[in-house]
């Protein structure tokens, strides 16, 4: 039998996990100006695990170039691609390959990465992911997890995983340096409510608007 | 008593005409109690009170003494007061460090019916009775300590607290940084100007409402402009560099491993309430690659008798409301100290126009510029001399003084009397070693300072300036400078140029260690050491002469500064008065332990926003809101909320509308179908070459055999040969497998295999990676679930043949992809079916119109627990951690062919006892009578005792009524166990008085054979 | 907070992590007569001092580090991945 | 042999009474007797306690009390009580589900409720009950199982439901907010508090008055072995000939085993503690989170003391680290919100001894006249007269006494672990 995988022969809307919390608006403390936090959920997404053992690193890297068109960083923390797809470090000889729902990502990949020592994983539906930007969004991210978000310690293009108000998260950041930076949060779906709750709470001081 | 109610002016009648770094065009109304006064915008309480003459302000903690405002800063024993009302009511607050706000709500504390005449006030005259550690010797016999401790906790305790919900929110912040300055005195801000400048990361804590430490409190000058200009501009191009963080009114409270040090920031106690969306206040967590300690230093009372009247106030506080306030705490001023600052504090008090009636200086030799310019300005100076005893009770009249001998220890000559009614005393500094000493460090006594010092660091950081014993500012200044450029050195960095200002100190002469000042005629006096906890020299000789002669027996005999204050201004002084009674130098007989928090920091703020309902995160099913639309009451589990059962539309919830809602859940599964989100069990993906392997060690039967679209039920067992966990997994591939576990121990087992994978056995090829998010999972299952399913599925045949028990397969719901497992928990013919998350919610739906006509009832974990009783059905009340496979009857699951975690354990004599409880069936004898879980199973003729009764089992997991059977049902474990069938013994419930017959019977109350799972 | 430096992630807080335990000990073939059995599950060193131990960066990486780590002063002396042999060095890395 | 040497100071002045208080109160105290003597070691003792904790301590007032064992020591490396005994948050309880632990904290309470007395000391025993709160069914399943069995044994409990609770402790959350509901809990009537240093001065001063030598800043460093016996202990202050030898050292007894080349089922780990700013009365009964771990209970000083979670790694300073500190606070505010803005005063840890399966070692060791006296986890304090007191049996009877006699050190290897919480060997886990 072949392994089932996450996308659609027939369409059918994804349903996103926030679908009963996410309001778009304006919230917390007025502020002139921008408010201090935007934040997003970022979905539909297609999300693979790509996995392997040291002696099947080579070919994996290879093949899953050949199909992406983009080569897994070996980078720890590293990332690839602009985001069609993007490629993220997800711990040591794994990635997590990401893109917009469209094609069937699982399936592009699965027949491809041939050697016996690959796993290959869908995990769309199993992460939310969010976006989170504004001046304070390092502030927010400092209420919640203990690492160092500065740009000189996580830059653009450099993903952290690590616990962010207690829940594992993977953190992607897109863009460091200028004077508002965006970060990815990756989390496992069954506690995105819990992180949306615990994301505005913190947010609030600065004023935030939620994006539709 | 009269003294006290004519100084009571609420006029602000001892407020200076002029100066003070308050704002006098910002008037604060506020009441002490219920008392109205007028403050300035910049007071704190305790300038406020000693602006308006306000001396009596609380009582002591076990004689009730009066007492009055002692000291200016964190380090107050006495100045404790219940502030505010309602839920943000807080007791024992220090009216020193609370800024005051408009409005401002303050009581005394430890006085009833009032501070003025305070009953328990007998206690101080009993207290020739009450000496340290009296109540270890009495209250033993009849009536009994319950009845005394009632009485004493009444008198003991300082403020109270009430039963009322904070409505304020806190906060918590982590920052790193390169150089961490605690402390923002000239030390401190010569530091951060250093690293600062130098663009280090660089964060400045300073506990008070600006920087500047001593220098808001002297009148000192720096480059010659007034050392206050300096700090403005100092800080002002501080907060300018963007490396550079300032946190005032932020308190470092402790230091801790990893350079980390834990402060907190007080964002809304200056305030009436905190700002809108803003906390109360925020404890961040600093990881600093260096850390500077600019603490400052503690000033320190002498212990002279009558040392604890309102009216006697430490010098450097004298100077810190005179100067930084512009509020009097007296008109007549006798100065007694061991050091120079007795002189200091006479001309600060003469420029404000105080009547100085003599500056009385233990030290005999005495001279240097100081004196000089205290003489010059027509102070009288007494070499010396000391104060020897004070008058008043309520509130201080006058003291008496007489010269001293030589060696300090005995008076040399008559008293007499001097009228006053303020004692500003100093017996010299303690430097703050808390921090140095939570990092690790041990403090060392510095005869020079007469004070402990800092000792060698453990850890990557250092003391300046007072912290260390130099307690000049000129010393301060380079110091901190100093140790900015050792920080970037060590951290690789170039420091930049700062040149310090330039000060006009006079030069100081020694200071004389005295630790206990003579009494008159010897008589025993009230010499207090610990004015908090009333600890007074003599309970200090007491407790030597008793035998307790370590520091830390002296402390816990005597409660030596275990106050609020934690002895910041009492332990010194009784160190060295033990020390003295041990004949030993004191750098041998040591100072107790420092421990954090450095002041008291709310519990609150320590939780931040874990708390209530936000103690832990909650996880949610892709069904959830699908479940809360239906009438789903839900109940935690492993953090997941599940549907316990489900109510109907509109309907309350009851007690009866449970157990209504249980029954029909359960009979729908029986006679027709339902369906229960099993989302929350743990889902494990494995792929590799040697998965069938790893799976044979993991469990305790055989994988090997597995075909492809299979599954297969396993048990797991820990390393010490007991059941760790159980569940199905399947064979979706070659060499790929899904597993699936208990949602109770789903997190554990995922970190136990990759514990076996990548540290015991990283030669296997297998991957493991959890997926329990990605798949909502459903469980359908009752005598029509074939038939539901078959009318919703496309793409696979679900007959019988195409897919038997323990097959499975993959298909299509409502467009959706799934994966179907011919497994059942409920002991009917069953499917679990599997589908991404996002499309959890559609196939869900997808099957309940499907199964409409069928009469489809969605059920909870309460129906799901009296099925899998109903099937003998192993779940966590049976797998308590303590059982072994053989316990639980499934001891032929065993392989004998090949060894698993925990099958060397099997022939252990104690896991293979043939005494141990194993898994029954149990049924009340009267076939009506309720058996309870937690039952103790007990054989008839022990039932009626004596105690202790020999237990044969107990009652694991219960149906109160097994709509299948008819009767209540119940799952034990029995000793003998399966080999008792028929056999009746007694499930006793002693905790309700109640005893059940029982009879053992097969746990498999439902289908023996298993026809239902496989036709 | 113990600071643990993960070969992969970097300097991280112990909270980050989950403490597994003693490093020293290897486990015994399966199937290895009990009394090896015995002292891996039951038996420590227990040292006042340099201890080698297991930790997983559970909320990050999840992989299995190996720490070397003073009991006494809770100072992390090196910081590697399970077959790594671990001698302390300055800053903490494996060597 | 011979018999214990008269306490140097006469018992009449150092008889503690109200009576013995007054007369010394007009004499302004000058005349009390030290609590213990500070003497210098002798060559040689018949019994060598090595610890002075409480455990220590009891076992040598009762060797001296109830055993004619001769001359004993209790060698202490610090200040006596200053390890655990001195730093624990004092719950004194017998609610235990297994037979083999049960009846021996059952007799240690008991001993407990003689303690004052017997020791002419008040200890302040105070019987002001203990209360585990029950947060699902299946936590009140598991509290009914453990107080059914304690009734059994003849041990008192009640098992209260959420009103029961409310009725006895209002001020805890009962809101919608509460993300971990109150079901119930199970309450030991009995149960209670003590003035944990008292009973470490309490038990010196006793036994000393018995003859006992208590020497302090005396470490033990190794030992003289022959064959299977130990002939003398090293010590900071030299060596000390020895009959027996009983560790009573807690925490450090992996530590102090390696230096017989032993290895234990034991891990030393830091459990920190808490005590607030002092209060009126605020709280009059010990209560305990069941979510996860955190306990109250009020001081008679008025500090509400706070304990919770160990800090999860191998340890043997006595302190810890901000995450628990963080973690037990939050349990605390969350079970009982009206205490968030009382401060926490002083913080601090110490060393467990953490058994693998969560139960005490009491007894024999391989070497003939060694005894331990170990693994007491978080729950040692309770014990201290009862552990005393049948350790005391063993070393004099080189028997275990039938109390502790399912506490033994080989029941690992023999597969009768006693598991109270069914957690397995992992020690941090108990
Ligand atoms: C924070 C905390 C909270 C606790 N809460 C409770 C509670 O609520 N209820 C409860 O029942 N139990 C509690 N416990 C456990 C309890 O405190 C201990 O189990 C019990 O006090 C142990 O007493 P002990 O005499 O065996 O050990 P200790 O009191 O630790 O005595 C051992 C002594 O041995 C000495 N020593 C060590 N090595 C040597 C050596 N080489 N030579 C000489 N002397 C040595 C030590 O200095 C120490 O004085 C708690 C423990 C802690 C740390
Ligand atoms: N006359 C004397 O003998 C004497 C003695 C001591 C100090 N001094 C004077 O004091 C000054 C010493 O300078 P310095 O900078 O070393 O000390 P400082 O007292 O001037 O400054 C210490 C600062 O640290 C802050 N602080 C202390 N503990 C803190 C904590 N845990 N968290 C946050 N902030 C904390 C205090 O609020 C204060 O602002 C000099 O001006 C000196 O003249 C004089
Ligand atoms: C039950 C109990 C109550 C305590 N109450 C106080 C107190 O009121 N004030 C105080 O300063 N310390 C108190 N402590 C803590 C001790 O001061 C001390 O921190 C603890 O005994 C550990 O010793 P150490 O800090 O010297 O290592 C208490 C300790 C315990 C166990
Ligand atoms: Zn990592």
């Amino acid at each position: 039998m072949t392994d089932a995988s996450g996308d659609l022969k027939r369409p059918v809307s994804r349903r996103s996990a926030l679908a009963s919390v996410l309001q778009p608006g304006r919230y917390g403390a007025v502020r002139p100006g921008d408010p201090g936090v935007r934040l997003a959920e970022r979905h539909p997404l297609s999300m693979v695990q790509i996995e392997a053992r040291d002696d099947g690193l080579a070919a994996l890297l290879d093949q899953a170039e050949e199909i992406l068109g983009v080569r897994p960083p070996m980078t720890f923390g590293g990332t690839a691609g602009d985001g069609q797809p993007r490629i993220l470090w997800s711990g040591p000889r794994r990635w997590l390959v990401v893109e917009p729902h469209g094609r069937d990502l699982f399936q592009t990949l699965r027949p491809g990465l041939t050697a016996p020592e690959t796993a290959v994983v869908d995990l769309s539906s199993g992460r939310s992911a969010f976006r989170l930007s504004g001046l304070n969004a390092r502030d927010v991210l400092a209420k919640g997890t203990s690492i160092d978000t500065h740009p000189d310690k996580l830059g653009s293009n450099r993903v952290a995983m690590t616990s962010l108000f207690h829940i594992s998260v993977l953190i992607d950041c897109r863009e460091a340096n200028a004077t508002v930076p965006i970060y990815d949060l990756y989390a496992a779906r069954g506690y995105a409510v819990a992180l949306w709750e615990s994301l505005t709470d913190a947010a609030a001081e600065y004023g935030y608007a939620v994006d539709g | 008593m009269m003294g006290l109610f004519t100084r009571t002016a609420p006029d602000q009648a001892f407020r200076l005409p002029k100066g003070g770094a308050i704002d006098r065009h910002a008037p604060l109304p506020f009441t002490f109690d219920g008392k109205p006064y007028v403050g300035y915008e910049g007071d704190t309480l305790a300038s406020a009170l000693v602006a308006n003459g306000v001396r009596l302000v609380g009582r002591s903690f076990k004689y009730h003494r009066p007492r009055g405002i002692y000291s200016a800063g964190p380090e107050e024993p006495n100045a404790l007061v219940g502030l505010r009302s309602g839920g943000r009511q807080e007791p024992n607050t220090r009216a020193t460090v609370i800024e005051l706000f408009s409005g401002l709500e303050a009581r005394s504390q430890n006085a009833w019916p009032s501070l003025a005449l305070d009953v328990m006030g007998l206690n101080d005259i009993a207290s020739p009775v009450l000496v340290a550690g009296f109540y270890y010797k009495t209250f033993m016999g009849f009536p009994g300590w319950h009845f005394w401790e009632e009485r004493i906790r009444k008198a003991a305790g300082m403020g109270s607290a009430v039963h009322i919900a904070d409505p304020d929110v806190y906060d918590k912040m982590a920052a790193h940084c390169d150089v961490l300055i605690v402390g923002g005195g000239p030390a401190g801000l010569a530091a951060a100007l250093t690293a600062g400048r130098a663009g280090a990361r660089v964060i400045l804590v300073d506990e008070s409402d600006a920087p500047g430490g001593r220098l808001r409190s002297e009148r000192e000058t720096l480059d010659g402009e007034a050392a206050t200009d300096w700090v403005a501009q100092t800080v002002a191009e501080l907060a300018s560099l963007p490396n550079v963080r300032l946190l005032t009114r932020t308190t470092a409270f402790g230091y801790y491993d990893g350079n980390t040090v834990g402060a907190v920031e007080r964002l809304g106690d200056h305030l009436p309430v905190p700002a809108p969306h803003t906390a109360r206040q925020r404890m961040w967590t600093i990881r600093a690659r260096r850390v500077v300690i600019a603490a400052g230093a503690t000033e320190r009372p002498l212990v002279f008798d009558g040392n604890d009247k309102p009216g006697v106030m430490m010098a450097g506080a004298v100077r810190t409301y005179l100067n930084r306030f512009a509020a009097k705490p007296g008109q007549r001023a006798v100065v007694f100290a061991n050091n120079d600052d007795g002189y200091r504090t006479a001309l600060d008090m003469a420029a404000a126009g105080m009547d100085v009636r003599g500056v009385f200086d233990t030290r005999r030799r005495t001279g240097g510029a100081w004196r000089d310019k205290a003489e010059a300005a027509g102070i009288e100076c007494r070499p010396g001399m000391a104060v020897v005893r004070t008058h008043g009770y309520l509130d201080l009249v006058g003291v008496d003084i007489a010269p001293l001998a030589e060696d300090g220890q005995t008076l040399s000559g008559d008293p007499s009397f001097i009228s006053c009614d303020l004692v500003a005393t100093s017996g010299g500094w303690s430097p703050n070693v808390h921090l140095h000493c939570h990092a690790g460090g041990r403090p060392v006594y510095d005869d020079a300072v007469a004070g402990f010092v800092p000792g060698t660091s453990r850890q990557a950081e250092t003391s300046v300036g007072a912290a260390r014993g130099r307690f000049s500012t000129t010393d301060a200044l380079s110091d901190g400078a100093a140790a900015a450029r050792d920080a970037l050195e060590a951290l690789g960095m170039a420091p930049a140029s700062v040149d310090l200002p330039a000060t006009e100190e006079l030069g100081v002469s020694p200071i004389q260690a005295i630790w206990r000042v003579p009494t008159i005629g010897g008589r025993k006096g009230r010499r207090f050491v610990d004015l908090q906890d009333d600890v007074t020299a003599s309970d200090i000789e007491l407790a030597h002469r008793e035998g307790y002669v370590s520091v830390e027996h002296l402390k816990r005999y005597t409660t030596l500064g275990m106050g609020t204050d934690q002895g910041k201004t009492s332990n010194m002084n009784g160190h060295a008065i033990l020390a003295e009674e041990r004949g030993q130098p004191i750098g041998e007989v040591g100072t107790t332990m420092f421990r954090p928090p450095y002041t008291p920091v709310p519990m609150g703020v320590l939780a931040g926003r874990e708390q209530g309902a936000h103690l832990a995160p909650t996880r949610r099913s892709a069904m959830h809101d699908w479940h809360a639309e239906n009438g789903a009451v839900f109940v935690e589990a492993g953090h997941w909320l599940r549907p316990q059962y489900y109510l109907k539309p509109g309907e309350k919830k009851s007690k009866r509308a449970m157990d209504r809602a249980i029954e029909e859940e359960t009979l729908a599964v029986r006679s027709a179908v339902g369906m229960v989100d099993v989302s929350t069990l743990g889902k494990i993906d494995l792929q590799g070459p040697d998965t069938a392997e790893f799976l044979n060690r993991l469990y305790i039967n055989g994988w090997k055999t597995l075909a492809v679209g299979k599954a297969r039920y396993g048990i797991m067992l820990r390393e010490d040969g007991i059941v760790f966990d159980d569940g199905t997994t399947s064979r979706l591939g070659e060499h790929h497998y899904l597993m699936t576990t208990t949602t109770a121990q789903a997190g554990r087992i995922m970190a136990h295999l990759e514990e076996y994978l990548q540290i015991h056995w990283p030669e296997l090829k297998v991957s493991a990676t959890s997926v329990t998010e990605q798949w909502a999972a459903m469980a359908l299952s009752g005598p029509r679930a074939r038939d539901v399913l078959a009318a919703a599925v496309e793409g696979a045949d679900m007959s019988n043949e195409a897919l038997p028990f323990m097959g499975v397969v993959e298909a299509e719901v409502a467009g959706c992809p799934v994966r179907i497992f011919r497994i059942s928990f409920s002991g009917e013919l069953a499917y679990e079916i599997n589908t991404p998350a996002d499309y959890g919610t559609d196939v869900w739906e997808a099957l309940m119109d499907a199964g409409r006509d069928h009469g489809i009832r969605p059920y909870g974990t309460e129906a799901l627990s009296i099925l899998r009783i109903e099937k003998g059905h192993v779940a966590g009340p049976e797998l308590d951690g303590r059982t072994t496979a053989a316990d639980l009857g499934l001891g032929r699951m065993v392989s004998s062919k090949k060894p698993f975690i925990g099958s060397d354990w099997l022939g252990v004599e104690g896991r293979a006892d043939e005494n141990r409880p194993s898994l029954v069936g149990l049924t009340p004898v009267d076939g009506r009578t309720r058996i309870k879980a937690g039952a103790i199973l007990v054989e008839a003729d022990h039932k009626d005792g004596p105690t202790p009764i020999p237990k044969a089992g107990w009652v694991s997991s219960s149906a109160y009524l097994s709509p299948h059977v008819g009767q209540p049902i119940a799952l034990g474990m029995l000793t003998g166990g399966k080999a008792r069938l028929g056999e009746t013994v007694w499930a006793l419930f002693p905790l309700r008085n109640q005893a059940v017959e029982v009879r053992v019977v097969d746990p498999i109350f439902i289908d023996p054979d298993g026809s239902r799972l496989h036709d | 907070m113990l600071i643990i430096t993960c070969p992969y992630c970097g300097p991280r807080d112990h909270s980050e992590f989950t403490y597994v335990g003693d490093a020293a000990r290897t486990r015994p073939a399966l199937g290895a007569d009990t009394g090896d059995v015995f002292d891996w599950v039951y038996l420590r060193d227990n040292p006042r001092g340099r201890h080698l131990e297991y930790w997983q960066h559970s909320a990050g990486c999840r992989a299995f580090v190996k720490v070397l780590r003073d009991t006494a002063t809770h100072e992390v002396l090196a910081v590697g991945l399970p077959e790594d042999t671990l001698n302390p060095t300055e800053d903490g890395a494996a060597s | 042999m011979a018999g214990p040497p008269s306490a140097p100071s006469g018992w009449d002045m150092s008889d503690y009474s109200i009576f013995s208080l007054l007369r010394q109160a007009l004499g302004g105290h000058k005349d009390w007797a030290r609590a213990w003597r500070d003497p210098e070691p002798k060559p040689n003792y018949d019994v060598i306690i090595i610890g002075a904790g409480g455990h220590g301590l009891a076992t040598a007032f009762y060797l001296a009390k109830l055993h004619n064992v001769g001359r004993i020591a209790v060698l202490e490396k610090g200040w006596l009580g200053g390890g655990n005994t001195g730093r624990n948050t004092t719950i004194v309880r017998s609610n235990y589900l297994l037979d083999e632990n049960a009846p021996f904290y059952e007799k240690s309470l008991q001993l407990w409720e003689q303690l004052s007395d017997e020791l002419n000391f008040n200890v302040m025993f105070s019987q002001r009950g203990v209360l585990n709160l029950a947060h699902s069914d299946g936590q009140m399943d598991a509290f009914a199982r453990r107080g059914n069995s304690m009734r059994l044994n003849g041990i008192d409990a009640e098992l209260l439901d959420r009103e029961d609770v409310r009725r006895m402790v209002p001020y805890l959350d009962f809101s919608e907010n509460a993300r971990f509901p109150v079901y119930g809990g199970l309450l030991q009537p009995r149960g209670g508090t003590a003035r944990h240093d008292a009973v470490a001065w309490g038990f010196a001063r006793g036994a000393d008055q018995l003859g006992v030598d208590i020497i302090q800043n005396c470490e033990v460093t190794g030992f003289v072995r022959d064959g299977d016996k130990i002939t003398a202990v090293e010590t900071s202050r030299g060596r000390i000939g020895c009959g027996k030898v009983g560790f009573a050292v807690a925490g450090h007894t992996g530590y102090l085993a390696s230096k017989l080349g032993m290895r234990l089922p034991i891990e030393s780990h830091v459990l920190q503690a808490f005590v607030t700013e002092p209060l009126k009365p605020l709280i009059d009964t010990v209560v305990t989170f069941g979510a996860s771990h955190f306990y109250i209970s009020q001081s008679d000083k008025g500090g509400l003391v706070l304990g919770g979670d160990l800090d999860f790694y191998n340890s043997y300073a006595q302190r810890g680290n901000l995450p628990t500190v963080e973690h037990v606070v939050s349990a605390g505010v969350s079970m009982i919100p009206s205490i968030s803005r009382l401060r926490i005063l002083r913080h601090w840890g110490g060393v467990m001894d953490m058994s693998m399966d969560g139960s005490p070692i009491i007894g024999k060791t391989p070497i003939d006249n060694l005894y331990f006296n170990c693994g007491w986890c978080y729950g040692g304090f309770k014990a201290t007269p009862g552990s005393g007191w049948v350790f005391a049996h063993t070393i004099a009877e080189d028997a275990p006494h039938p109390l502790n006699a399912g506490l033994t050190l080989e029941r690992f290897e023999r597969g009768y672990t006693v598991d109270e919480g069914g957690k397995g060997p992992w020690p941090g886990h108990h």
